[in-house]
């Protein structure tokens, strides 16, 4: 009983991480129409200042805030070099432009950094686990990862629905040239939004390298599956993302844990455990197959 | 190996040729290895090992003309690496490749060539035995080794039951094999994990929750590095045990004190005390300031066997270059070394323990395990 | 009294609990203009997509030359000669005129599956297909890329279209939207040309034209037909001139 | 559709001869690995011809091409391995060695993965339809990974390319042909069916898919039936990649791949004749001229891709022919 609550928690964990990801992802699609193939790069970015400027300085919450302000700062750089260009341009060259990105972003880390990983750990007052009510026994910095994703999922549905930012950010997503022709500056709205969802990609590649490892590349399996999470909740939609990602979250943890033990009932031990493993790892793209063949448009998806 | 530095070893070779006695024929060799990408730092090390020998060697490497090429860790890169070496640059001998699957798409098409291969690192069970072949040799050990001598070491501690856990794929699924074959007590739990996960939080609720007295895992790269972190984070303190892979040089700096006191089997360590390894550590820290890794180690071994076997025989003569190269007549920084009936080596394996000496996390060799330790595919090996 | 050639019974669809098209029963004879009218949101969009395919109702049924063809899907009902044209103008922008009328010939012919011989030799193709052009008068301008059409020249080449599917029944939706007085003056004339081709169900908010050309009006309101008859009786009915003219008298 | 011979199609036949004599001439001068690189530019521009049908042609941006390649590629590593070892694969068949047999049954296999993907996928659309496809490629990308049976993750080696009659296939300038020679095919295939009947309503579907269904043509089945026959030439690419490496392993399923096609495509210029053809040979001499002037030849790369993405939208041939894509 215990283990099943414990991998329900680290499935909600795992969803939280998908979610700052995703959260980024779906707005710019939603408020700019444009698919962002290097939000991963930007997590990436993220993870290495706070590695950098914690290693340099000592301090993880001094490097927490670089990995936020870094990441910004990147995304709000390309954003007016390069993805400005390509808000007019269909889906295809948008791709292309980006996968190019992700090719300079990841050498780039590279050349600068080197190849080898870099050390990132927890300050001592996150480390260690906290006994939870019934018993169960869990990893303090996995709590504060769930929080920080609840405070963002509740800080992002403020900031839409009561904020002046978030009212633009809607009129953007319904009618774009409406809001130009209200005055607004269309251009900074959207750099702006751009570095919102870069910064939520940073802190998640600063909170999850210090559990992981930060080095060059990570972010590419992250952006896959934070893709999948958009895909499934619906483009556009932060409800959606938040939903998406705590579906996905749930069926990789509870699939990989359970999988090997139900096929066990079926076959020997043997095969059980590396059939459960492919199955297990095929399992969140065959959920968003699924999904995606009984609502095209994803579980909140406003258009298709 | 980018231009610039190409050209530069290029002039230095030249120098050397010019300096070096005529005598023996000239060996071309061309070396594969991962120098972009995710798993650089192991094919640097496998690189800089080898180069380091052949500086150490003076006058003796200087009929040896290096060619280094990145096969970026991708298997078809290899096969084309190994292609134009082999069709264009006209090599004698190859050698370098990291990653077992690069290695089995590479050597048997380069020995069915008539090319020599000496395996720096990757030696998979298939080359050991129905598959191995006379020019094919393995420097390192074979695949299975360090994970035998994990397990020789849970039975030998009386460890009575242990968790283990590998990625699903061929090397994980030998790997735990390997193990088991020298382990004999409980298994509570065998887990395959995916290839390249980073968040390893479901088979730590699985081992907190397996009652088990150690956990064996075999995760290479960043996949260890995240599984260290996190393990450490998880307030669960059963002991771990690993093959040397997860704590090799490379990979400790960014584990940190999470790797502390995990129990490893090896076929090396910078503390072996043999001269041979003593002048080989010393001269990596001062030509590239950061200390060696095994990879490294056996690079430098590959590349003193290879000035060894040149010095006894002519490659253009593959026969008596074989024999030269299975005499293993060189100082090797493992200390005793011989080649078995298949090529593969005949060494001792010790488990070391991660421990910090300063600032600087290292190994220390805790207790030989296995001694004059083969591998069990030699007898299938039809030679 | 002419055979009906599109027969209409009892359709209904719903969106939740907004009732689009409610209980509606239509016909459209042989060698008539029957014109649909009604206020913007009365269903007229929906009640056609019903009939061309697009949606599926949820109860009635479509008979057309005297067969049902609710199970057939859009193409299918195309291709037995209900040809229907757009609200806004709808045509393929980087073909040239021939090409897009071509394409419905091919449509038309149920044979796009031939890939071995080039369409534009095709002389199946490009001989209807130039009789269709010519009849629609774009026969000068059948090279020109559609795109650059102006927006009378492309109403044209959806007539086109609509002609080279050997149509037995015409629904047009609007086709004077956004046409000037001359252009319209010309869509006019062409109507009457078109009513000797096949019967037209006609969906226009012009009411000028309409009076001027149907020969029979179907008023829809709120989903509902509430009134059916010659252009007399339309504008004599009470309740038209009430909920539909707002003439409150 | 255009006329045939208008300044685009001599750019056409310009590029795929510059692609047969750059091969002739390394083989004649002896840079038997110039002919291996000719090749493989041959190869990845038949995997870009396959994706163009769908993508350029038929407007269906599919993230996952990758899939049909690497099934290709399992199908010719399959046959051939069991070939090698004797092992029966169906009843008492053990494989092939022959490309002639390999090859037909690399198309049907992945053709039938086209179809089922295909059906599925198509019923969406946008956005959906790029992250479907890359989903459906991933999970046969995780499947060959832990599927033990054939290498796994390791992949697969048969050591020795498969065989065609009356040829070396060994050698290089021979095997060249052989690749040249359906690439060749595959083009002269694509512009017949692009100036067909079919082909019109192919590209009809793509720039107004209501229109063309009030045209009595069902949008549906011409486009399954465009992703189909690009997912078998897709395959047919993978096929002979794997001949070229005698190897076959999971990263030919990867995203990285699909997404490698896709480049070659755009690179080239979507929805052009000889687009692929251009964008694979371009691909691989930066790749290699890149790679011999810095170790971070991909930061370079990545910068060229985007100023053709920015500033040359039509790609390399819609800047020779110096026009807008037309139909």
């Amino acid at each position: 009983m215990l283990l099943v609550a414990e991998q329900a928690l680290n499935g909600l964990q795992y969803g939280m991480m998908l979610f700052l990801m995703a959260a980024g992802l779906t707005l710019v699609f939603g408020v700019m129409g444009l698919i962002n193939l290097a939000h991963g790069s930007l997590y990436m970015v993220g993870a290495f200042a706070c590695a950098w400027i914690a290693a340099a300085t000592g301090w993880f919450w001094l490097g927490l805030l670089a990995s936020l302000i870094a990441a910004a700062a990147a995304g709000a750089l390309i954003e007016i070099l390069v993805i400005r260009r390509l808000y007019s341009r269909d889906h295809l060259d948008q791709v292309l432009a980006t996968f190019a990105l992700i090719l300079v972003f990841s050498e780039g880390t590279r050349w600068l950094f080197g190849s080898f990983p870099l050390y990132l750990s927890l300050p001592p007052a996150l480390t260690g686990a906290v006994t939870l009510p019934g018993g169960l026994q869990y990893p303090l910095f996995r709590l504060v990862i769930i929080l920080v994703g609840g405070a963002v999922a509740v800080g992002l549905w403020l900031m839409i629905t009561r904020t002046r930012l978030g009212i633009r950010i809607r009129a953007g997503e319904a009618d774009r040239e409406m809001i130009a022709a209200l005055g607004v500056d269309i251009s900074r709205l959207y750099t702006i939004v751009f570095a919102l969802g870069a910064a939520l990609a940073g802190l998640a590649g600063a909170l999850v390298g210090s559990i992981q490892s930060v080095q060059v590349g990570m972010g590419e399996p992250v952006l896959i599956l934070a893709f999948v999470t958009v895909v499934i909740g619906g483009i556009g939609s932060i409800k959606g993302a938040l939903i998406g990602a705590l579906l996905v979250g749930m069926t990789d943890t509870l699939g990989k844990a359970l999988l090997p033990g139900v096929l066990a009932r079926f076959m020997d031990a043997s095969s059980a455990n590396t059939i459960g493993a492919s199955l297990a790892s095929m399992l969140i793209y065959i959920l968003m197959a699924v999904v995606l063949i009984l609502r095209p448009q994803g579980l909140f998806g406003a258009r298709a | 190996m980018n231009a610039r530095k190409r050209l530069q070893f290029g002039v230095a070779v030249a120098a050397l040729m010019l300096a070096g006695a005529a005598g023996a024929a000239p060996v071309k060799v061309g070396m594969i290895t991962t120098l972009s990408g995710g798993g650089a730092g192991l094919g640097i090390d496998t690189r800089d090992g080898f180069m380091l020998a052949l500086k150490q060697a003076g006058d003796a490497a200087s009929e040896v003309e290096l060619l280094v090429e990145d096969d970026q860790q991708k298997p078809d890169i290899a096969v084309q690496i190994a292609d134009k070496m082999i069709q264009s640059d006209q090599v004698d001998l190859l050698t370098g490749i990291v990653w077992s699957n690069l290695a089995m798409a590479v050597v048997p098409a380069a020995t069915a060539q008539g090319k020599f291969y000496l395996s720096t690192n990757a030696a998979p069970s298939a080359l050991a035995g129905a598959g191995c072949d006379p020019k094919y040799f393995a420097v390192s050990y074979q695949n299975d080794n360090m994970h035998e001598a994990a397990g020789a070491y849970a039975k030998k501690a009386g460890i009575g039951k242990v968790f283990i856990m590998a990625p699903n794929y061929p090397a994980g699924q030998d790997s735990l094999t390997g193990f088991k074959r020298f382990y004999d007590g409980e298994i509570t739990n065998e887990v395959y994990t995916q290839v390249g996960q980073t968040d390893y939080a479901a088979e730590i609720a699985q081992i907190r929750n397996s009652g088990a007295d150690a956990v064996f895992f075999f995760l290479p790269g960043g996949m260890g590095i995240a599984f260290m972190k996190q393990y450490a984070e998880s307030g669960v303190d059963i002991p771990l045990i690993g093959p040397a892979f997860s704590f090799s040089q490379d990979i400790l700096p960014a584990a940190g004190d999470a790797a502390l006191g995990v129990m490893n089997g090896a076929n090396w360590s910078k503390d072996l005390d043999n001269p041979a390894n003593a002048t080989f550590v010393e001269g990596f820290e001062t030509e590239y300031g950061r200390l060696p890794s095994l990879y490294a180690a056996q690079g430098y071994d590959t590349a003193n066997l290879l000035l060894s076997a040149m010095s006894k025989a002519d490659i253009t003569d593959a026969d008596a270059f074989r024999a030269a190269l299975a005499e293993a007549d060189f100082d090797s920084v493992r200390g005793k070394f011989s080649f078995g009936p298949n090529q593969h080596p005949i060494q001792d394996f010790y488990i070391r323990e991660v421990v910090k000496e300063g600032d600087v996390l290292t190994n220390k060799i805790v207790e030989p395990v296995l001694t004059d330790h083969a591998d069990a595919y030699a007898a299938d090996c039809k030679m | 009294m002419p055979e009906p050639v599109l027969e209409i019974e009892s359709l209904s669809k719903s969106f939740g609990a907004l009732k689009a098209t409610d209980d509606v029963s239509l016909t459209l004879r042989g060698g008539e203009i029957h014109a649909l009218i009604g206020p913007n949101g009365a269903g007229k969009s929906t009640l056609i997509k019903q009939i061309t395919g697009e949606l599926r109702p949820d109860s009635g049924s479509i008979r057309f030359q005297g067969r049902a063809i609710d199970i057939l899907d859009a193409a299918g009902r195309a291709r037995l000669g209900l040809a229907r044209s757009f609200q806004v103008s709808s045509v393929i922008p980087d073909f040239t005129v021939r090409q897009n009328v071509m394409l419905a010939v091919a449509g038309a012919s149920g044979h796009v599956f031939r890939v071995l011989r080039p369409a534009q030799s095709d002389a199946k193709l490009t001989a209807p297909a130039d009789h269709h052009i010519a009849k629609a008068g774009l026969h000068e301008r059948a090279q020109a890329r559609a795109a650059e059409l102006s927006h009378g020249e492309r109403r044209k080449l959806e007539i086109a279209m609509a002609l080279a599917l050997k149509p037995r029944a015409f629904l047009l939706d609007e086709p004077m939207a956004g046409m000037g007085a001359e252009g319209g003056g010309q869509v006019t004339a062409m109507l009457s040309a078109l009513k000797a081709e096949a019967p037209i169900l006609l969906v226009e908010h012009d009411m000028d034209a309409v009076f001027a050309l149907a020969d029979r009006i179907s008023v829809l309101v709120y989903g509902r037909i509430i009134a059916s008859g010659s252009v007399d009786e339309i504008r004599r009915d009470p309740e038209v001139r009430r909920s539909y003219l707002g003439d409150d008298a | 559709m255009r006329q045939v011979f208008d300044r685009e199609a001599l750019i056409n036949l310009a590029i795929f001869a510059a692609l047969v004599v750059t091969a002739v001439v390394a083989h004649v001068a002896g840079q038997g690995f110039t002919v291996t690189l000719a090749t493989k530019a041959a190869i990845f521009a038949l995997a870009g011809v396959g994706l163009n049908l769908a993508l350029g042609y038929g407007g269906m941006i599919s993230f996952g091409h990758a899939a049909f390649f690497g099934i290709g590629g399992y199908v010719a590593g399959i046959l051939a391995s069991h070939a090698a070892s004797g092992a029966p694969l169906v009843a008492s068949f053990a494989g092939t060695t022959s490309m002639l047999a390999i090859w037909p049954v690399a198309m049907i296999a992945s053709g039938i993965a086209a179809l089922l993907i295909g059906a599925l996928s198509l019923r969406t659309s946008g956005v959906y339809f790029i992250m479907v496809t890359l989903a459906f490629a991933q999970m046969i990308f995780y499947f060959a990974i832990s599927w033990p049976r054939y290498g796994g993750e390791d992949g697969l080696s048969f050591y020795v390319r498969n065989t065609f009659p009356g040829l070396n296939t060994f050698a290089p300038i021979q095997y060249f042909a052989i690749c040249a020679t359906l690439l060749a095919l595959a083009l002269i295939l694509t512009a017949i069916i692009t100036q067909s009947r079919y082909g019109l309503a192919l590209q009809a579907v793509r720039q107004n898919s209501q229109r063309s269904t009030a045209a009595g043509i069902r949008p549906y089945a011409i486009r399954l039936t465009a992703f189909v026959l690009s997912g078998m030439i897709t395959g047919l690419a993978g096929a002979l990649y794997a001949d070229l490496n005698r190897f076959v392993s999971p990263s030919m399923l990867s995203w990285h791949m699909s997404g490698e096609i896709m480049v070659f495509v755009i690179l080239g210029g979507v929805g052009r004749l000889c687009g692929p053809v251009a964008g694979a040979a371009i691909f691989i001499l930066l790749e290699h001229l890149l790679g011999g002037v810095s170790e971070h030849w991909q930061a370079l790369l990545g910068l060229m891709l985007l100023v053709i993405v920015l500033f040359a939208p039509g790609g390399l041939i819609g800047m020779l022919s110096g026009r807008k894509r037309h139909a």
